[in-house]
């Protein structure tokens, strides 16, 4: 039992990293219908920024991270700005193609500096350890992880239910010419969603750096772990990012805790279903229901 | 009669030409006057570019890769030829677009918040949802319902609904009858008259429908193949033979003929 | 009766569009149904073409079952619509969206495709030739090579029949096919209405709100409203049913 | 200065392993141009060409083809386990002696095999050996093994399997972890159920860091012992798991920092000479790089000395394999179990350093526990 | 157009006309000249230079496949790289016991069913969620390959092919040997594809992809013609595949990995979606993009200034791959969306008009 709370838990922490990152993807997917390759990518500056203004730059690491949000937020602006607002009304491909171009181009950016290669620790800013309660254990950059989560959906939460800019967001997602006609800045819209998404992403890369340390490849990887929970949840729901990117970090833990022995079992040797699991529930998920949990469904009349 | 003598003119369309996609030219020379606080009509047949004419006036070309070339259009003296529509809202021009187009996945009350978008007068927004709902009282029995499981006319209120949110002092209307029962196409017409009258909103209509849109309009133009061919008031138009045999479906005799009669060779128009 | 809708009920979650619907055409007919905006016209439409599937009741054609089939095996009893929004292939000329209704006529299998020789060059020849004669019939010549997609409304509206014709449908369901049309266009498609009836026998269920045109050219109407029928008849008939002109004509008849 | 012999490195300096890559990739350069500054072959100048092939198999295949084509160099070192592999058959049939970077045993085992060197000893021996090791304390341990997902990671399960069987240990489980492992908790949870004792990592430097993070926290870090084979230990795991670093056991054959040893001092030198960074000169990747251009340069001396001053890939591969008794040859890179003798190569033994050590993390450092030694066991599991 | 008899019968042989592949003898021409222009190229060229050509053809197959798939019924694609993948492994175990004339379409006719298994959700999903079903199909692939003692876990596995009708292949004809199979096969596949599209089961493709109620309502079953697009486009990807395994010698999974997948699509988009020519010209430029960006880095490298203005730890060299990659996507779809292909034609005209400008 301690063990079934334990794996849970650490799930639902993990989880909460993936739903960070997949709150700025579903932002953009949910304005612009642009499925974001790029976010890997996001995640991984936001988190080199921090590291660099806090360990280089000597800040205090709260400022450094704040700092860091906000300097990656304008790179999602600049990104939007500079590629995405010349593809408005192209095919849907060449948008995915352009943020994949983008994920790319980064990537090159990240080697101009020293971090392209190697990994790197960052700064203890927290207590070593963490929450012990009856065998069942949390470190503190996962309590954070936690914490900055159930924040971020309260805010997304009231943005996108309450405020005037938020249902505009929606708006522009449904229909960006009626948007226009009644004086929506479809292009500011544009911005403010990629620069938002751009601090998600940088305030998950921060966790993962307190969590687990810093490394580009494993960076990155986050945004590809992050499509299985936001299909889960909803490509376009807020809270379904958040129950999807918790239900991904569960699944893992359980897959490591209780699956791994049946796979090898079967002739698959060597475990690692939790790698591999996200995506069987991703597929299973879109043949039964294929709008995820929250996702809204294409009103689709003939 | 000119339009200078039913009013004020709030808009003036001078002259001008649209190309869309660099490519295709819409229309060829468009001018057109709207009199301040009164309803002006646009009437003609498909392809005529009369959408396009509403579009280059709310700055929608934008989305549809098309630009004004040439010519002016003076909204209070002040050209706003191609300037960004988010711009020419804050003017207090306003478009409902051709179709409808309500954001489906919003509710109405959602959709309608979205129109009050460029509004910074908070309090006033939320007495002016309720006037809406004086206008539109079936808006008001759906207020949570997704739009986009809307009826045709609900749609349509709601379009216009959205628009007048904005605070309009020129509300451009794009065949707002399209689609629609004849008795809904009659009460949003007479919805439209009144919101006209009792709020002074200037209204430029386009309309295929000629018969009801002459009927609330106080001057109209017909325009064919991307120039306006013919304007005058609606006691002009109305008794103008050719609008009457081809717009109004008045036979020679008087009476509606019939549609099992139509005779199957195009005639000429003779303003052509 | 060539067709038949029997008792058909249809709803989305709390909405009921259609309840206990019935209607029968018989062979070569031309009815109309109308109705105020959300009667469930285009849902009963829906339900006959396959789009939708009625929880209750049957649909026939010609001793077929429709109930449950899909569109593109509804299509092959020889049914054949044009939608309401239209809905064309947008990027691609006049003359290719009649070809694509061309799909099922003439068959050839992948490989016959592939190597595109005997079979497929004969049924595409074949094919080809028959629609052109369509687009003739219809008027679009001036359009055969023009992208759908930048056509004028009233014309796609005019694509939108041919290419359901290019089908050869027994039956033929026109959905709004007037909506957005000035009177002069109306009467020209009133004209391509009556002449596809009467050069070809199809029998033709038209939703029209011009309840002018209604009037005039069916052979009996329909009046939905709320998912009922609540009248049905000769037009004249209906015209003077108070509760049609209570619910859909209004006080201002002409319009 | 007379003429130029070619010499090809190529690996991931980007994309994946670049942590790997790339300070191995600047200790081939480093010592190549050492060498051609202290004419260490005489008359010859050595035109070392080092490409990063992003760990992409096609890359890597068409740099190798290339080269054969036009530099046709005297000797290749190679990179990863997986275009290795893909290699071998190549490399045998064009006669080309490789050092590869990965000791993935199955590149020196047949078929076509012959052309392959490995500087130190397997990845297979390095687990076999601390599986020995464990035994020395421990009998009839708990093992768990936890791998990366690969081929490189892979390549050590069944030498394992086969070992524990000998020793009387049981592997209780194989675990594959890759990096941006966010959280190890449930997989620490599930070892320590099936009883492990120890876990054994086959992987690199930043997967192991974090299950050593975890373990700490959950307080089972006593209970469990984790250890580890080349590439998952030095410098960069004690940077990034601090603390929770402590006792990990590293089994390499390499030198550290730390100890003085003519390598390690060439080392320290020329990584001030060619102003590399603290990171570079500090990982135990930058002294493998070296150690394996050594290597090269070493058998291009011989060849032209044996014979005329030929020097190309046949000659060379006569100088590799006559690498050993008085010839063998000790650049001070790696430890040795035989005195004189640290890299040495036989016509059918391909493994240069055999000599390998447990080493324990304390105090921030990497200390030996034991001395040099051989897996006897190993070459008993080997081939079964 | 009043007398339908007259106009029938101009028709019906313009239709046959436009059914040829060809609009006149100069195309004819030219597509010849190309063709034995290929046939001849490797006299010219070094053994690793024929590599590289190998590469860029099988690419284009794969490619080929990705533009039905993508380019035509519009369902995107981050797979294809895992269905050369099928394929490979389909002749890596079938190598020892059958040749490789049938082990290669053997590899893309069962990359042709995992195909049609992966498009099944197609059925009920569209758009951008589809395009994250195929990429699960990429990862879950890699990984059950990963874990397969009978695929040597994504180990290599050999796959050689020493003779071919008393020809002995080896290190100094290997390439060149299997340069003329990957042509051959190359045609063939054109060919089809060529065919495939100007057919009605083509047709259904584009149908789908730009209206799928409409295609419904023409009597095209959508799911039925989406499941065919996967089959189709993963059969060229086996085919691929299959050649890849034998030009390498081996197979191994890193070669199939989402990277590659990614770099297909790319390819397709740079060269011009939907077109032949496109998908010839997209691997050839990302190719020698690829190339020539390492030249460059590694003349960088070596300059000595270049060195020196460069602070210690930045690596500008390897940096430039990821970056031009990135780049030329991106520009080339701000730019030139509808790819080189674009380019191809507006050349074409301009010699065909020669010397006049239009
Ligand atoms: N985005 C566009 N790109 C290219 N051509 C266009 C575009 N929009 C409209 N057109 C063309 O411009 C012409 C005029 O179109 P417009 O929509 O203004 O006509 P309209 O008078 O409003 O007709 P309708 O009654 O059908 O709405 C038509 O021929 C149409 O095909
Ligand atoms: N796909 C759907 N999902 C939910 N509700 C639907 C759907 N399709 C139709 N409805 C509802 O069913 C009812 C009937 O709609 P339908 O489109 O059939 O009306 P109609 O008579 O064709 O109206 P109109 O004249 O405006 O075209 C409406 O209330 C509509 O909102
Ligand atoms: C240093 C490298 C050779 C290790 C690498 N991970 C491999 O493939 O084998
Ligand atoms: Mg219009
Ligand atoms: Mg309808």
């Amino acid at each position: 039992m301690v063990d079934f709370v334990q794996n849970l838990i650490s799930g639902v922490a993990v989880g909460c990293i993936y739903a960070l990152a997949a709150l700025g993807f579903v932002l953009i997917y949910k304005s612009s219908r642009v499925i974001n390759f790029a976010n890997g990518q996001f995640i991984a500056i936001g988190a080199f920024m921090a590291y660099a203004l806090a360990v280089w730059g000597k800040l205090p690491v709260l400022l450094a991270a704040l700092l860091a949000m906000l300097l990656t937020a304008g790179l999602g602006f600049l990104v939007e700005r500079v590629f995405l607002r010349r593809l408005v009304g192209q095919p849907i491909i060449s948008v995915i193609m352009v943020t994949i171009g983008l994920a790319s181009v980064l990537d090159g950016l990240m080697y101009l500096t020293p971090f392209g290669s190697g990994n790197f620790t960052f700064p203890q800013f927290l207590p070593q350890g963490g929450l012990s309660l009856g065998g069942v254990s949390v470190s503190y950059p996962q309590l954070l992880a936690i914490g900055f989560t159930a924040i971020f959906l309260v805010l997304f939460g009231w943005f996108f239910q309450r405020s005037v800019l938020g249902v505009s967001m929606r708006a522009v997602a449904d229909d960006q010419m009626a948007a226009m006609s009644v004086g929506v800045s479809v292009q500011r819209v544009f911005a403010l969603a990629w620069a938002v998404a751009g601090l998600t992403a940088a305030a998950a890369g921060i966790v993962v750096g307190m969590v687990s340390g810093l490394n580009q490849d494993g960076l990155i990887a986050i945004g590809l772990a992050v499509f299985p929970a936001v299909i889960l949840g909803g490509l376009d729901s807020v809270p379904g990012a958040v129950v999807g990117g918790i239900i991904i970090g569960v699944l893992q833990s359980f897959s490591t805790a209780y699956l791994d022995g049946l796979f090898s079992q079967i002739g698959l040797v060597g475990g690692g279903s939790q790698y591999v699991m996200p995506f069987v529930v991703l597929l299973v998920m879109l043949w039964f229901k294929p709008h995820g949990l929250f996702g809204t469904e294409e009103i689709e009349r003939v | 009669m000119r339009p200078e003598d039913l009013g004020n003119i709030l808009l003036e369309v001078n002259n001008i030409e649209v190309v869309y996609k660099d490519i295709i030219q819409v229309l060829r020379g468009v001018s057109l006057k709207v009199p301040e606080g009164q309803i002006t009509a646009l009437l003609g047949p498909n392809g005529a570019g009369k959408t396009t004419t509403l579009r280059a006036i709310s700055g929608l070309l934008v989305p549809e890769d098309g630009k004004v070339v040439s010519g002016s259009i003076l909204y209070r003296g002040e050209n706003i030829a191609n300037k960004p529509p988010e711009q020419i809202v804050l003017k207090g021009i306003v478009q409902v677009p051709e179709g409808r187009r309500v954001f489906k996945h919003l509710t109405v009350e959602e959709n309608l918040r979205v129109g009050a978008v460029t509004r910074r007068d908070g309090a006033k927004v939320r007495e002016d949802l309720e006037r809406i709902y004086h206008y539109f009282p079936k808006l008001a029995l759906i207020r949570t319902r997704l739009a986009g499981y809307c009826s045709g006319g609900e749609q349509q209120m709601l379009a216009i609904g959205r628009a007048l949110l904005a605070n309009p002092k020129l509300l451009l209307l794009d065949e707002p009858s399209l689609g629609l029962a004849p008795l809904l196409v009659r009460e949003i017409f007479d919805i439209v008259a009144q919101i006209n009258a009792e709020e002074g909103v200037t209204v430029l209509v386009v309309e295929q429908n000629a018969r009801v849109a002459l009927s609330v309009a106080h001057y109209g133009y017909i325009m064919e193949s991307g120039r306006i061919a013919l304007e005058g008031t609606r006691e002009y138009l109305e008794t103008n033979p050719d609008v009457k045999e081809f717009y109004l479906g008045v036979a020679k005799s008087g009476g509606r003929k019939s549609f099992k009669d139509v005779k199957s060779y195009r005639r000429r128009k003779r303003f052509m | 009766m060539q067709l038949k809708v029997e008792r058909v009920s249809l709803n989305f979650g709390g909405v009921k569009a259609l309840s206990e619907v019935s209607l029968e055409v018989a062979q070569g007919e031309l009815v109309s149904v109308i109705g105020p905006n959300g009667a469930g016209k285009t849902s009963l439409l829906n339900c006959i073409s396959g789009f939708y599937h009625p929880s209750a009741g049957k649909i026939t054609f010609e001793g077929h079952d429709l109930t449950h089939a899909s569109p593109h095996q509804v299509t092959k009893f020889g049914i054949a619509r044009a939608f309401q929004n239209i809905e064309l292939f947008t990027g691609m000329s006049v003359l290719e969206n009649l070809l694509m209704a061309r799909h099922t006529f003439g068959h050839y299998n992948l490989l016959d495709n592939i190597l595109i020789y005997g079979r497929a060059m004969r049924v595409g020849v074949e094919n080809r030739r028959f629609c052109e004669e369509i687009i003739d019939f219809m008027e679009l010549e001036p359009y055969r090579k023009a992208l759908v997609g930048d056509l004028p409304y009233g014309v796609r509206k005019r694509v939108e029949v041919a290419r359901a014709l290019a089908l050869s449908p027994k039956l033929l369901l026109l959905d709004e096919p007037m909506a957005g049309m000035t009177l002069e266009e109306k009467e020209d498609m009133v004209r391509f209405i009556l002449d596809i009836r009467a050069e070809r026998g199809t029998t033709i269920i038209l939703i029209e709100h011009d309840l002018g045109v209604v009037m005039d050219i069916s052979d009996r109407v329909y009046v939905l409203d709320f998912g009922q029928v609540i009248a049905s008849g000769l037009p004249e008939e209906v015209s003077q049913n108070p509760r049609v002109q209570e619910a859909y004509v209004g006080v201002d008849h002409a319009v | 200065q007379g003429r130029t012999v070619n010499l090809l490195w190529s690996g991931a300096v980007t994309g994946p392993t670049s942590d790997v890559g790339g300070p191995y990739g600047a200790g081939v350069e480093d010592y190549c141009r050492y060498a051609n500054e202290q004419k260490l072959i005489p008359n010859v100048t050595l035109n070392c060409t080092v490409r990063d092939d992003q760990y992409q198999n096609p890359n890597t295949q068409r740099i190798f083809e290339e080269a054969l084509d036009r530099a046709k160099p005297a000797i290749y070192l190679g990179y990863s386990t997986g275009a290795m592999l893909q290699l071998k058959p190549l490399i045998n049939e064009v006669k080309m002696p490789t050092i590869p970077a990965s000791a993935h045993i199955g590149l020196i085992d047949p078929p076509n095999n012959q052309y392959m060197f490995l500087p130190v000893s397997s990845y297979s021996e390095q687990v076999v050996a601390l599986m020995e090791y464990i035994n020395r304390t421990t009998k009839n341990a708990k093992i768990a093994l936890v791998i990366n997902p690969s081929p490189f990671g892979r390549a050590v399960v069944d030498h394992a399997r086969r070992a524990a069987q000998r020793l009387g240990q049981t592997i209780v489980d194989v675990r594959e972890v890759g990096s941006g492992n966010l959280d190890n908790t449930a997989l620490l949870r599930a070892l320590d159920a099936a009883g492990a004792q120890f876990i054994i990592h086959q992987n690199v430097a930043g997967p192991v860091a974090n299950i050593l993070k975890d373990a700490q926290r959950l307080g089972l870090n006593r209970k469990i012992r984790q250890m580890g084979a080349v590439y998952t230990g030095g410098s960069d795991l004690i940077r990034l798991a601090g603390e929770a670093a402590e006792g990990f056991l590293w089994a390499s054959s390499y030198y550290t920092l730390d100890e003085n040893a003519p390598g390690i001092n060439l080392q320290k030198q020329l990584a001030q000479k060619y102003n590399r960074s603290a990171d570079i000169l500090n990982s135990t990747n930058y002294t493998a790089g070296m150690l394996a251009a050594a290597i090269a340069v070493e058998a291009m001396r011989r060849a032209g000395q044996r014979f005329n001053g030929r020097i190309d890939n046949e000659t060379v591969y006569q100088a590799l394999i006559g690498m050993n008794g008085p010839n063998a040859f000790k650049p001070g890179f790696a430890v040795s179990t035989k005195a004189g003798i640290e890299i040495d190569f036989t016509r059918s033994e391909q493994t240069g350093a055999e000599g390998l050590r447990v080493l324990e993390a304390r105090g921030g450092k990497f200390v030996p526990v034991t001395e040099p030694f051989t897996s006897a066991l190993f070459r008993q599991v080997r081939n079964p | 157009m009043r007398n339908p008899w007259a106009q029938t019968g101009n028709y019906r042989t313009s239709y046959v006309q436009d059914t040829t592949i060809f609009a006149n003898y100069r195309e004819i021409v030219s597509v010849v000249l190309l063709l034995v222009g290929l046939c001849i190229l490797p006299l010219f060229l070094e053994r690793s230079q024929v590599l590289v050509l190998n590469f860029i053809l099988i690419y284009a197959i794969a490619v080929l496949g990705l533009n039905i798939t993508t380019g035509y019924a519009g369902l995107i694609s981050v797979g294809q790289a895992a269905f050369m993948g099928v394929g490979a492994y389909t002749v890596a175990l079938s190598a020892p016991s059958l040749p490789f004339w049938l082990t290669i379409p053997l590899g893309g006719f069962t990359a042709a069913i995992i195909g049609f298994i992966v498009g099944i959700p197609s059925l009920r999903v569209k758009h951008l969620y589809l395009v994250l079903a195929t990429l699960a199909f990429q990862e879950i692939f890699v990984w059950v390959v990963g874990r397969s003692p009978a695929l040597a876990q994504g180990a290599a596995i050999p796959v050689e092919m020493r003779n071919f009708l008393g020809l002995e292949i080896g290190f100094r004809n290997h390439n060149y040997f299997w340069y003329y199979v990957i042509l051959f096969v190359l045609v063939l596949m054109v060919m089809a594809w060529r065919n495939l599209l100007r057919g009605k089961y083509g047709r259904a493709l584009i149908a789908v992809r730009d209206n799928d109620r409409a295609a419904d309502a023409m009597g095209m079953d959508p799911g039925r013609t989406k499941l065919m697009a996967f089959a189709l486009g993963a059969f060229y990807g086996g085919v691929a595949g299959g050649l890849l395994a034998y030009m390498q010698r081996a197979v191994v999974v890193e070669e199939f990995t989402l990277s590659r997948s990614v770099a297909l699509l790319a390819m397709a988009i740079v060269g011009g979606l939907g077109t032949v020519v496109g998908s010839l010209l997209g691997p050839a430029f990302i190719e020698f993009l690829r190339l020539y960006v390492e030249r460059l880095s590694e003349w960088m490298k070596s300059n000595a200034f270049i060195q020196s203005i460069t602070p210690a730890g930045v690596d500008v060299a390897s940096a430039l791959l990821p970056l031009s990659f990135g780049l030329v996507i991106v520009l080339f779809l701000i730019f030139e969306p509808r790819g080189l292909y674009n380019w191809w034609r507006l050349l074409r005209s301009y010699f065909r008009t020669w010397p006049f400008r239009y």
